[in-house]
């Protein structure tokens, strides 16, 4: 009884709108890799699309919607790996979800607090998994922050936990969080109804 | 401008595109398996020899070999710093200047965790240059893959190269404007504000269009579904099935044992 | 007899309290082609998304008075019955698409799918779809691929393969370019002489002129004139007062009248306008 | 004849993919002048128009704006002079009050305190908006934001202003107002008009050039255009219902394309007639 209920209502946060909201949340997080790129600044931007459909939509379709990213990319480009890393987009978008759900978005203090959780999440998530895939290395800057922990004598899981939080920080802490948070904020009012969590994040 | 569609799928007449999206998914998938068991880094090369019947089966022999070169980078950073740094060090290799070293288990985790991701790629690679997104979600939907996953899967396809050439027009719409996206960092992340902006704007209002449309098409009913792309499975899908999982059973158990 | 019935219909979006949509009281008759014109903002593209079922459906709001579509009560029916009575046809031949038509076969058994059509009637009634739009070399083209116009004819396609009686289009040619509007304003001449009902909402009131059967004016969320289209199309007055610029030959001839050059009646079409000129040569 | 703005010579255009869009395109846009430009979507009109402020850059040939070279600026430096309003105001409305949208371009080119309060009122005033500038814009209806975003160009006070599609999603209304408008910045303004509206084309143009598959395939006066119905054919364009109607009638000068020149040419005709008889 119980567990027919939570089905149902997990099912009901799946509406139409919701549902054509995941496909472009993925291109606005692969727009933010292009930016990204760009920029040539440590910030991934990759995760703006599934937090702001967190923000929108609730924790369920934003961990489906950050999930199917890499497994998109991995359809699109053959990249196998990039399944096994779909767990942190997945993990980032419920627990944005969850802060929404909660109200926690709502005072603009909160924002980078809720950052932050993220990104150590996302570091938690991350770290196991770059780990066995790719024996710790991600061939991009952060691998110079692990190298150096390692070579000061930290333990190896420390060293890997301590390099991928200090750079998801730079990247959650405020940009990816302020940017689709202030987007929430500006929506007008017609678009805002049409989405059950946007009332918990205004 | 961007392609219509985000694929990197190639048309060609040949036994291996012929196969059902199933197959080819369970040969990948046995591979990447295979190759969490095996416990040397040769076994793994011996996999990746594989690929070579494979690629020529797909009429694609050269092109399944395209993307190593994305690895070359993560290879050297990967013998750097596990050659130096590796945390279960006893046997130095190599004595170098200032107390470091190269030590051989760093060097063998390398090349095992190297070997690893060259067999993932290639093979990854060989899967999605032989199967049609849309096969494999029909393929799937027969397994009873939940509708709207598949509609995720195709339309983000679809869609991705849409919110790109929608990034591109806000980006020379906010040049025009006067808009520097060059300079320091600070103007530079300046810069971005007024492009996220309107594709955060621009992508609800899609939305909700989208929305509309699918509606319109009776997206929300609520009936078992049907599917116009048909994709069958076939006497020889379900033997090459049998015999990859024989196969992946039977490395597996050697290549723990030996 | 009537098939799309407002009876004292009115629409507010939930968070608005001004109403979109104010005591619409109008019927639709079945094979009728109807024409809305009014302002921008001024309800038209809700009134379109209403006999979808959209208000409420999709859009949060409260509806006053009902709405009745092919015996349906759109408040109280589901889209997805109301989508096999209705088809609707929105301005952007982008989102139009569904996304998850890998080609243009797939784009039009979309809706099918939904409603879990045996796949031989798919195939029977795609095959049929595809000559009436006349898109046989790009069936298996990506629908994104296509010109805008083409798109927007895929886009009725897809929705009159589900065998609507009723095809609404809100601006289907807003964004087209002269060929592609030609191209979907023949299609739709198409569809009316199959006795469709066709209700269409456009700016370019030429083309009503020469198709619509009759024409209301929609203008700050309420209905202010329904009439045969002559009716409405040649009355000067009521057209200005609702912020709508009659056609160009309706105006000539208007201004032939005042300067006594021209005895008879207003313009609408091309064809009134060269009778008329004929007459005056005449003298 | 006056010193031209923009001059291209021997333009030709490749997308990195590989597509030509524009074919040896040379042209002088004067002065003061109103250009429209006509074609299909396709056609290379876009693409024309996005290199005169440096948007693209030339893959053989120059383009000239007040004797530079495009190639040697960024867009946003030659956005002082050349200011380009998009087609869909939403790709470029991210500030949340109609006065900060504005406030954007003309901050970027560097102006403050009484000179930018100074551009801002004004380009609201010529739009007529001035009352809205506390709104947000995404509130506003389609012709408003249509009208927001050709303010937030002029605020720029660009010497040419290219304005991409400016019917699109308009009401009658609408274009009217955009009408008036380019009247009305054409005194000051040189101005480039990309358009489906032969109506509009017809009424505000000084001159026309009719693309055609990467190449221009004809320019000259709308009278001279809209005349020249084998080559309108060729494109899928139609001349303005009235020139339609004056072209239909045997005897009837065929270059009429207001409903006043109809009438004067009615009469005329009538008179000529009734002397041959």
């Amino acid at each position: 009884m119980a567990k027919q209920d939570w089905i149902t209502r997990i099912k009901a946060e799946f509406t139409t709108i919701a549902i054509v909201m995941i496909p472009i949340a993925i291109g606005i997080n692969q727009a933010g890799r292009l930016i990204h790129e760009a920029l040539g600044l440590p910030v991934w931007l990759d995760t703006i699309g599934t937090i702001f459909t967190a923000m929108l939509c609730g924790p369920w379709v934003a961990g489906v919607g950050g999930f199917f990213t890499n497994v998109v990319t991995a359809i699109a480009y053959g990249r196998a790996t990039s399944v096994f890393f779909g767990l942190v987009q997945l993990g980032i978008g419920f627990l944005a979800g969850f802060f929404a759900w909660k109200g926690w978005w709502k005072k603009w203090w909160k924002v980078p607090l809720c950052g932050i959780a993220l990104a150590a999440t996302a570091a938690l998530i991350s770290a196991p998994i770059v780990v066995t895939v790719r024996g710790g290395v991600s061939g991009q800057g952060i691998d110079l922050v692990f190298a150096f922990f390692l070579a000061t004598g930290q333990n190896f899981w420390t060293a890997i936990f301590a390099s991928r939080f200090l750079i998801e920080i730079l990247d959650k802490g405020i940009i990816s969080t302020y940017i689709p948070w202030a987007a929430v904020k500006r929506l007008p009012e017609k678009y805002a109804r049409m989405f059950k969590y946007t009332k918990k994040v205004r | 401008m961007p392609r219509a569609l985000l694929i990197s799928y190639i048309d060609k007449d040949s036994f291996f595109h012929k196969l059902n999206p199933v197959t080819k998914l369970v040969i990948t998938i046995s591979v990447i398996i295979l190759i969490f068991i095996t416990k040397s880094f040769i076994h793994n090369l011996i996999i990746f020899i594989f690929i070579i019947p494979f690629a020529y089966y797909s009429k694609l022999t050269k092109q399944v070999f395209m993307p190593i070169k994305y690895l070359f980078i993560i290879f050297v950073i990967l013998f750097v710093i596990q050659g130096l740094f590796y945390p279960f060090r006893e046997t130095v290799l190599i004595q170098l200047p200032y107390g470091f070293a190269i030590w051989t288990e760093g060097l063998i985790y390398a090349s095992m965790i190297s070997s690893r991701l060259l067999v993932m790629l290639v093979y990854g690679y060989l899967f999605v240059l032989t199967t049609h997104p849309g096969d494999l979600v029909s393929a799937l939907r027969k397994l009873r893959l939940p509708y709207i996953f598949g509609y995720i899967v195709l339309a983000t396809l679809q869609i991705i190269p849409r919110v790109q050439s929608q990034m591109a027009t806000i980006i020379e719409a906010q040049k025009s404007r006067g808009l520097e996206t060059k300079g320091s960092i600070v103007k530079r992340l300046r810069a971005y504000t007024p492009l996220l902006g309107p594709l955060f704007m621009g992508s609800v209002q899609n939305a909700i269009e989208r929305a509309t449309a699918l509606e319109a098409r009776a997206f929300s009913a609520k009936c078992e579904k049907t599917s116009y792309r048909e994709t069958i499975i076939m006497k020889k899908d379900k033997v090459i099935m049998v015999l990859t999982i024989i196969c992946l059973i039977i490395f597996g158990v050697t290549s723990w044992l030996l | 007899m009537a098939i799309v019935e407002f009876k004292n219909f009115s629409w507010n979006y939930s968070g608005y309290r001004s109403k979109v949509l104010r005591n619409i009281n109008l019927s639709i008759n079945k094979g009728e082609f109807f024409g809305i014109i009014g302002g921008v903002g001024s309800g038209r593209t809700t009134f379109c998304s209403a006999i979808m079922g959209l208000v409420p459906h999709l859009y949060p709001g409260n509806i006053d008075g009902e709405l009745i579509v092919d015996g349906l009560n759109t408040e109280k029916s589901s889209m997805s019955d109301l989508s096999t009575r209705v088809g609707l046809i929105m301005q952007s031949p982008d989102t139009q698409l569904t996304g998850a038509g890998m080609n243009v076969e797939e784009e039009l058994s979309f809706g099918l799918e939904n409603l879990g059509t045996p796949r031989k009637e798919m195939i029977k009634r795609v095959k049929k779809m595809i000559k009436l739009i006349g898109l046989e070399s790009f069936k298996y083209r990506n629908p994104f691929e296509l010109s805008g116009g083409q798109q927007q004819k895929v886009a009725i396609a897809s929705v009159l393969i589900m065998q609507p009686e009723i095809l609404v289009l809100d601006e289907p040619t807003a964004q087209l370019d002269p060929l592609g509007t030609t191209l979907v304003f023949n299609l739709i001449k198409k569809l009316a002489r199959k006795g469709i009902t066709i209700i269409l909402n456009t700016q370019k009131i030429d083309y009503l002129a020469e198709f619509a059967d009759r024409v209301a004016i929609l203008n700050d969320n309420e209905i202010r004139k329904v009439g045969k289209t002559r009716e409405v199309l040649t009355d000067i007055n009521l057209l200005k007062k609702n912020r709508i610029i009659s056609s160009d030959f309706t105006q000539l001839s208007n201004e032939l009248i005042n300067r006594k050059l021209y005895k008879g009646a207003l313009c609408m079409t091309l064809n009134d306008a060269k009778e008329m000129i004929s007459k005056v040569k005449r003298g | 004849m006056s010193e031209p703005v923009i001059k291209i010579k021997d333009l030709t255009f490749t997308y990195p993919a590989g597509v030509t869009a524009l074919r040896e395109i040379n042209l002088e846009i004067n002065k003061g002048e109103v250009l429209a430009v006509i074609g299909q979507n396709g056609s290379g009109k876009t693409t024309l128009v996005k290199h005169f402020n440096g948007l693209l850059k030339p893959s053989r040939g120059n383009v000239l704006v007040n004797n530079n070279n495009t190639k040697k600026f960024t867009t946003a430096q030659l956005s002082r002079t050349v200011g380009y309003v998009f087609q869909d105001p939403d790709d470029q409305i991210f500030m949340s009050k109609v006065y900060k949208e504005i406030e954007f371009g003309p901050k970027n080119l560097g102006l403050k305190g009484s000179e930018l309060k100074r551009s801002v009122k004004e380009a609201l005033e010529i739009v007529g908006l001035w009352d809205l500038r506390r709104k947000h814009p995404l509130d506003l209806n389609l012709n408003e934001k249509k009208l927001i975003a050709i303010s937030s160009i002029i605020a720029m006070k660009p010497e040419v202003i290219i304005l991409d599609e400016p019917t699109t999603g308009q009401d009658h209304h609408g274009v009217k107002k955009v009408e008036s408008l380019i009247n009305e910045l054409s005194r000051n303004h040189t101005i480039i008009v990309i358009s489906h509206n032969m109506d509009l084309v017809s009424r505000v143009a000084s001159r026309v050039i009719v693309m055609y598959d990467s190449r221009i395939l004809f320019q000259g006066t709308p009278k001279k255009v809209f005349v020249k119905n084998a080559l309108l054919n060729k494109t899928y364009l139609k001349p303005p219902p009235i020139a339609r109607l004056a072209q239909s009638i045997k005897g009837f000068k065929r270059d009429v394309l207001t409903i006043d020149e109809f009438i004067d040419e009615l009469i005329s005709n009538k008179s000529r007639s009734s002397k041959s008889h």
